[in-house]
């Protein structure tokens, strides 16, 4: 977010209203400055790391619809690209981060693939069954190289050279957040595309989208494997933080959590992902003083909240398209 | 009975002599045991409205599912402006230059008129991923000339004052205009409407019709399923008829109307209670 | 005549749309009502707020004396209303056996009672006794309508609400509704029957109503709206097209 | 009044290893209880434990450490429980050089990494497997060994150097090795496979919850081998959920089994913690975080400082036999314990343990 | 030869569980279109009242009413204790979301199902607790050569008989039918004289009752609970559900079953702790060439 205000205002982006974005922005950047503490730190970088995995799932689940609920699968495979490739070979974070990206967004591919067609329910089955075999295949450490249930450790800490180090808990603050911010800049650019009227067409009626000359399948592949892309460069960024990888951080009740993240901002909307995101990072954190009591509060909280605001904190809102204050800009400047 | 029929089909196919954009060939399709197309050969020429109607179950919505894609046929073949087109995706079909509206209303309801109808241009536009969240110059534009078109369609159909509503908002016969106008929005070739007058009055059907007269005069043809008999008869140049997944009949609108075959399986004896 | 429905000064909201702004309305024992009016007018939702599928903002329902208000809509079918909906929804996986069964839910325990109003249902459409084991989502639309009818029946209501029978269906099809409907007001039901096939509603109706944006503009008997101006344009157009129809109808000597 | 000292405590509150949190808590409490009693340390100064949840995950593990390294008050931290939970905590706790004390972390490469803030109250997993390859199968002249664990990190490290170290003294034939999924009920069909191997001696290193499981399923399907646990596999839940028919008889590894031990301290523990909780802690892990307390409350009282450098050199260099609950302690230049006695308990009829003699 | 039924045996009785969680699941999702997360919770909260009436009482109730009739007065406690609560769950997190849609209620199912887990971790403590043997009958029968526990005959007899009687209910009755037509269309149902909350009772108390009964079925067999056991037999259900057709009561009975002996089959002839990813992908295959489970009917989607 905090680097995105800028190229925003120029983009002519609302996210509501500039001034808000602007503000939300600055907040960001300087929070490490105000707020010392590492703790606090540390839990906005989780705070980020749940947004990013939310922005990810949102493609999937809030755009297309696409009832996921096993992406901690595709982190997991970014994550263990990650540990793997560095700690064996050394290759450092900064690439291994594409690489990561890649490699989720292939296994996506090949394994949504065949089950793409089917409806509801039964995709969330196989998304479950899919995060299940990813999550059971790493604990079985397969080929001796997933390190099995203690996982791969010794993971570097991002690095490009001398030049730039993340090794604290301010640095890796702005790293997350700055992937956040281009990718949130991204996505709204996404949104109002015919890629993101694609998704949501097929969303909103399968039959009509396709009636409407638009390839399903091709779409719905697409969101699969852009979703995995960047749950894959979320896992990335997380095993370099943690330097750790353990299956036991990609289970399925974290998928779960991501879904809740998406549906509690509101389906579809970006800054709802962010305060989905900040009620499942923040919210255990909260209630720590309640020990073994925190997350029967979550689970009620999850209630809660679904019962107040059942369309989503902040559901997205249509209505003239982002794009239309720039179309005219372009438009004169071009007739 | 039987030789009736297919004396009366012979008799109708040859007084056509047209340019023919659509064509079927024998098309079957069946739902386990129930044959609901039956060995169906349709033409439909070019630049004119031509009309299926029939008995409710008769088959007409399956043969539009069979040629935009949605069934697969279980048997024939079907060729677009001679091209065949048998077994395409839908999305294929819509590209190939067929677009439809559906019996039962189908809008993207949570998205706004607007959108709905750029969405019908997908198939017409080309930005890809990357260009998309990069916003290239390139698909920018692409995006204005989208919206263009889309808002002089929303236009034609007179919609431009709800452009931004969301499509579940507005009211139904509007529903009915903005498919129309999304399905014209892909610039087909051949516009398919499944009884587009469905549940409207008769004052909006005949709205309607005027409407389709306006429409014809762009390049286009239009085939339609239709049950309102005032409208089929107003705007028809070729009306089809099919019963039980046959097609019984087949002519211009007054051949067909006063046919005795259509008469009883179809239209039924005119009482004298209208006037 | 006694007064079965009454209905006055009625409210209903969708959020914060307003759909109904004050309606009055009241059907007769035995006679067939119809409401008339454009898409959207409010004619569904009226039926919906007699049997109690949307909530009462303001205004007040009596059948029989009763109010309707509040009253859960299972209730409202027991106390003598059926309601066939707009678009059929017939139970599309369960046999068609098994919806006319569901419509005399109330009298399951009875056999000999439902054995009974089946085969009324089965004489009033004989269609539907050849495909009584058939799943209903596998008919065509007008034997659905038919069937959604014949389920309507089967709770052996004093009146029947139907919203839009002829919607969709062929024109054999409608004039063998709209003969039914008939049969079965004949028999003592009276209807409230909502269409926008005005000019055949008011042929079989004894009073009408006229709907506009969530008001009644014209009620009356049917014989004086059909020779209403207002009602001729805005609800029986198509006269040119009904020229050309009768046109042909000269041409096939029928 | 003067401030108290406060030491921090991570474990698994809430997740799916709540039971082993929620103990880890009672006994460092019981522990602290018995330090502030006597007077607490620093001439008074009582302790105070501030807890922290992990939920067994490995990203809340590192948000509970840096919670405790970002408390100035906190002096040392007792952390944490698993091993993969460990390795991020114990990372932070390096940085911000902060002792911490693991008390269920047993995979042996966590002191390999040359760390200096790291301790453990809780053995290696090698010492064990190592003692049942050498000590264990020779005793029941067993020729064919199965070992069976559950996947988890603790349970598949210590059959790994069983494996280990049972291969290369090549004294019996290992004729199964496998994993079982943890949580689950029924574990007759990988049972069976093992008993077609017909082994005479059947080791599992998994826990007790499912041991008890396992041995009643095992017997009930005709498997008759000598039945031996890891150290996490026999306690009084195991013989609760097994039931004594089957427990008794059942033999384990063990390094610190509360009930058997006599010395001042660890009965001062027992009916400390009997009374507040109405019976004895049923993991050693949690045994290990009451250790670790005391550890600290020694080591802060000794040097009169709660520098965290001079408290782990206290730790790394001047203590040795220590009394502590769970017998002497000390640390070596890793921060792993020494002088742990590993000993084969068997499980009596009337549900005691006794040490076998070899 | 006898190694094969004993192992098809015990894949059936785990199966059996499975098939009486899914059909709570199956039930809950046929009417109300909610994957009910919080189900396998009530299952779990069944097998721990089951649990606290047996055992706690040490054998205070076995020593009145016998071994046999402990076991059904837990049956009973624990049928009506899951029912009662999956009422109140109805009630309290789903009711008052439904009409929003599907999805936000999938969040609140979640919650309510992290809220249950750790209400009983907080109520009977994160041990393990033990169905303890003076409450349990056990018997091994060893018939040529086949060793059979008793129990795993009961249970297998017990839960057929449940099964059994719900298909009837829900294939050949009339309110059977109800059921399914508020499945179909609850609106249209109400038009028919339906009291919807009538059904949505019955279901909310039924799925969670059998679900509460088959709780005490895996105390008394297998004899160790815990308060995650919900998660772990839930997700398993689900999968069952799906893997038969969900919202198709003959589906769950067989998917669970079917489920059941898939995992004796992976573990037995693939690899134990490559088990669940060997069902995982038997039951992709499955959806690839059955995309609406093995007996999830083609439904007459017309366009
Ligand atoms: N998906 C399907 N599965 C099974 N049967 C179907 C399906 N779609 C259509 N049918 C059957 O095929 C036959 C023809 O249906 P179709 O919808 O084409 O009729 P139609 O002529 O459009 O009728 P209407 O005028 O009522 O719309 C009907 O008997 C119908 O029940
Ligand atoms: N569930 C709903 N939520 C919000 N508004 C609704 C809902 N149902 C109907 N409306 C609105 O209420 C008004 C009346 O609708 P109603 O369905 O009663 O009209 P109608 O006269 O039956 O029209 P039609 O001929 O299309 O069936 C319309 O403006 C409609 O958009
Ligand atoms: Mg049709
Ligand atoms: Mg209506």
């Amino acid at each position: 977010m905090n680097i995105n205000n800028k190229t925003s205002q120029s983009a002519g982006i609302k996210i509501t209203n500039n001034w808000f974005a602007i503000l939300v922005s600055l907040l960001f950047l300087l929070f490490p400055l105000v707020i010392k503490n590492n703790y606090f730190i540390d839990v906005a970088f989780f705070f980020g790391i749940y947004t990013l995995l939310g922005l990810s799932l949102n493609i999937v689940l809030g755009e297309v619809g696409l009832f996921d609920l096993g992406h901690m699968g595709f982190a997991a495979i970014g994550a263990y690209t990650t540990a793997i490739l560095n700690t064996s070979f050394g290759i450092p974070i900064f690439v291994l981060l594409p690489i990561s990206a890649i490699a989720a967004a292939i296994f996506a591919y090949l394994v949504t693939s065949p089950i793409i067609h089917l409806r509801g329910d039964y995709l969330c089955i196989v998304t479950i069954g899919m995060g299940e075999i990813v999550r059971l295949t790493l604990i079985n450490n397969p080929f001796g190289i997933t390190g099995g249930p203690n996982g791969v450790f010794g993971i570097d800490f991002p690095s490009i050279g001398n030049l730039l180090i993340i090794d604290n808990s301010v640095k890796f603050y702005y790293f997350i957040w700055v992937a956040v911010g281009l990718t949130v800049l991204a996505l709204i650019h996404l949104q109002d595309s015919r890629i993101g009227r694609a998704w949501n067409c097929i969303r909103e009626d399968i039959i009509a989208a396709e009636a409407s000359g638009i390839d399903v399948r091709y779409y719905k592949l697409l969101a699969f494997v852009l979703g995995a892309a960047l749950a894959g460069v979320a896992g990335s960024i997380y095993a370099s933080k943690l330097m750790i990888v353990s299956p036991e951080s990609f289970s399925f009740m974290e998928s779960c959590m991501l879904f809740c993240i998406v549906l509690i901002g509101g389906m579809g909307s970006i800054p709802g992902i962010f305060i989905g995101a900040a009620a499942i990072s923040l919210f255990p954190e909260i209630f720590q003083t309640f020990a073994q009591y925190r997350m029967l509060i979550f689970g009620a909280a999850l209630v809660l909240m679904m019962m107040f605001r059942p369309g989503g904190v902040w559901p997205r809102k249509r209505g003239k398209l982002s794009t239309e204050s720039m179309l005219i800009k372009a438009g004169k400047s071009e007739i | 009975m039987k030789n009736q029929i297919e004396e009366n089909g012979n008799k109708t196919i040859s007084s056509i002599d047209r340019e023919i954009v659509l064509e079927t060939n024998k098309l079957t399709k069946r739902f386990g045991g129930l044959v609901a197309v039956n060995q169906i050969d349709l033409k439909v020429s070019k630049g004119k409205i031509s009309s299926i109607i029939g008995p409710n179950g008769a088959g007409k919505t399956t043969v539009f599912n069979v040629i935009t894609g949605i069934y697969q046929p279980d048997d024939g073949q079907y060729f677009f402006k001679g091209e065949k087109i048998s077994n395409l995706k839908p999305h294929q079909i819509l590209s190939k230059g067929i677009a439809r509206t559906f019996q039962n209303i189908r809008l993207f309801k949570g998205m706004t008129c607007l959108e709905n109808v750029m969405s019908g241009q997908h198939a017409r536009s080309k930005s890809g991923i990357w260009p998309s969240i990069f916003r290239l110059p390139s698909q920018t534009l692409e995006e204005k000339k989208i919206q263009e078109i889309a808002e002089r369609r929303l236009k034609q159909v007179g919609l431009s004052d709800h452009k931004y509503e969301l499509a579940k908002n507005i009211a139904y016969g509007s529903q009915r205009m903005l498919e129309i106008a999304r399905a014209l929005a892909s610039n087909p070739d051949l516009l398919i409407l499944d009884e587009p007058s469905s549940g409207l009055n008769d004052k909006e059907s005949e709205d309607l019709v005027n409407f389709l007269n306006e429409l014809i005069k762009e390049d286009l043809t239009i085939l339609l399923i239709e049950h309102d008999m005032n409208v089929v008869m107003g705007i028809s140049d070729w009306v089809t008829v099919m019963d039980e997944g046959k097609k019984i009949a087949e002519g211009k609108p007054e051949e067909v109307y006063s046919n005795p075959i259509v008469i009883e399986a179809y239209l039924g004896k005119e009482e004298e209670e209208e006037n | 005549m006694e007064t079965l429905l009454k209905i006055s000064d009625l409210h209903i909201y969708y959020g914060s749309i307003q759909a109904l702004k004050g309606i009055s309305l009241d059907v007769k024992k035995s006679e067939i009502v119809s409401v008339l009016g454009a898409n959207g007018a409010g004619k569904s939702t009226l039926l919906r707020a007699i049997s109690g599928l949307v909530p009462v903002h303001k205004g007040e329902i009596l059948f029989r004396e009763k109010t309707l208000k509040r009253r859960e809509s299972y209730k409202i079918v027991i106390d003598g209303i059926s309601h066939v909906p707009e678009g059929r929804h017939v139970f599309a996986t369960l046999s068609v056996e098994e919806n006319l069964n569901l419509g005399a839910f109330n009298r399951r325990g009875n056999q000999k009672l439902v054995s009974e109003r089946k085969e009324r249902a089965y004489d009033l459409f004989p269609i539907l006794k050849q495909r009584k084991d058939q799943l209903a989502g596998t008919l065509s639309g007008g034997e659905q309508q038919m069937l959604a009818i014949g389920r309507g029946l089967m709770s052996d209501p004093e009146l029947l609400l139907l919203d839009e029978p002829s919607l969709g269906l062929a024109p054999l099809l409608v004039k063998q509704i709209f003969k039914i409907i008939k049969e079965i007001n004949e028999r003592g039901i009276a209807i409230l029957l909502v269409e926008q096939n005005a000019r055949k509603a008011l042929a079989i109706s004894n009073r009408a109503y006229v709907l506009e944006t969530g008001n009644v503009t014209i009620s009356g008997s049917s014989s004086k709206l059909k020779d209403d101006k207002k009602v001729q344009e805005a609800y029986l157009g198509g006269t040119a097209l009904k020229k050309q129809k009768n046109h042909f109808l000269l041409k096939s000597n029928i | 009044q003067k401030d108290p000292v406060v030491i921090g405590l991570q474990g698994p509150l809430t997740g799916s290893a709540a039971v082993e949190g929620e103990m880890a808590k009672q006994c460092v409490e019981t522990a602290a209880l018995m330090v502030n009693e006597k007077g607490g340390i620093l001439d008074g100064r009582m302790i105070e434990i501030e807890l922290v949840d992990d939920a067994a995950q490995p990203k809340s593990g590192a948000l509970a450490a840096m919670k405790l390294v970002s408390m100035k008050e906190v002096v040392a931290a007792i952390a944490t429980y698993g091993s993969s939970v460990t390795q991020p905590a114990s990372d932070i706790y390096e940085k911000f050089n902060k002792v911490n004390i693991a008390y269920g972390a047993t995979v042996t490469e966590l002191s390999e990494r040359g760390l200096d803030y790291f301790f453990r109250t809780c053995g290696r997993t090698d010492t064990q497997g190592m003692f049942f390859a050498e000590e264990v199968v020779p005793y029941f002249e067993a020729e064919r060994v199965a070992i069976m664990h559950d996947n988890t990190s603790f349970a598949l490290g210590l059959a790994e150097e069983a494996k280990k170290f049972l291969l290369e003294a090549g004294t019996a034939e290992l004729v199964y090795f496998d994993a079982i999924t943890p949580g689950e009920s029924d574990y007759t069909v990988p049972l069976t496979k093992l008993r077609e191997t017909n082994p005479d001696l059947f080791y599992f290193t998994g826990y007790f919850s499912e041991a008890a499981l396992i041995i009643r399923q095992a017997r009930e399907i005709g498997i008759d081998a000598v039945f031996v646990g890891g150290d996490a596999a026999i306690n009084e839940d195991f013989i609760r959920i097994a039931g004594l028919e089957y427990a008794s008889g059942c033999y384990m590894t063990q390094e610190a089994l509360i009930e058997y031990f006599t010395n001042p301290e660890a009965m001062e523990f027992k009916e400390k913690y009997q009374e507040a909780y109405g019976s004895l802690p049923s993991s050693p892990w949690s045994v290990y975080a009451g250790d670790a307390l005391m550890v600290l409350a020694e080591a802060i009282d000794k040097t009169g400082s709660t520098d965290s450098d001079v408290i782990a050199d206290y730790l790394k260099n001047e203590m040795e036999e220590f009394p502590s609950i769970t017998g002497s302690i000390g640390f070596d230049e890793k921060g792993d314990r020494v002088g742990t006695g590993i000993n084969l308990y068997v499980v009596n009829d009337d549900g005691s343990y006794s040490i076998v003699e070899r | 030869m006898s190694l094969v039924i004993e192992q098809l045996l015990n894949g059936l009785t785990i199966g059996s569980f499975y098939a009486l969680i899914a059909l709570g699941y199956s039930m809950v999702y046929g009417v109300m279109k909610l994957i009910n997360f919080a189900h396998g919770d009530l299952f779990a909260l069944g097998s721990y009242l089951g649990y606290t009436l047996l055992v706690m009482g040490t054998a205070y109730v076995t020593s009145i009413l016998g071994i046999w009739g402990g076991m059904i007065a837990a049956m009973l406690v624990a049928a009506i204790g899951s029912g009662v609560m999956g009422l109140l769950v109805e009630r309290i997190a789903y009711r008052p979301i439904y009409p929003t849609g599907r999805l936000p209620a999938v969040v609140s199912a979640l919650g309510v199902s992290i809220f249950l887990q750790n209400a009983i971790m907080v109520v009977w403590g994160a041990r393990p607790q033990a169905y303890t043997s003076d409450v349990i009958p056990s018997n091994i029968l060893t018939i040529g050569g086949l060793r059979i526990n008793i129990l795993q005959i009961i249970i297998l007899f017990l839960s057929f008989l449940l099964m059994g009687i719900l298909y009837y209910i829900i294939q050949k009755t009339t309110f059977g039918a109800a059921i399914r037509a508020c499945a179909l269309d609850r609106e249209t149902a109400a038009l028919m004289g339906i009291n919807i909350n009538l059904i949505i009772f019955f279901i909310f108390a039924l799925g969670p009752a059998l679900g509460g009964t088959a709780g005490v079925m895996v105390g008394v067999y297998y004899r160790r609970i815990s308060f995650i056991m919900g998660w772990n037999y839930g997700l398993k259900a689900f999968t069952a559900t799906i893997l038969g057709g969900i919202g198709n009561i003959p589906g769950a009975m067989i998917g669970g079953l079917i489920l059941g002996v898939l995992e004796m089959l992976g573990s037995t002839y693939i690899s134990t702790p490559y088990k669940d990813v060997f069902v995982f992908l038997v039951l992709i295959l499955v959806l690839i060439f059955r995309p609406r489970g093995i007996l999830g009917e083609k439904v007459a989607e017309k366009v």
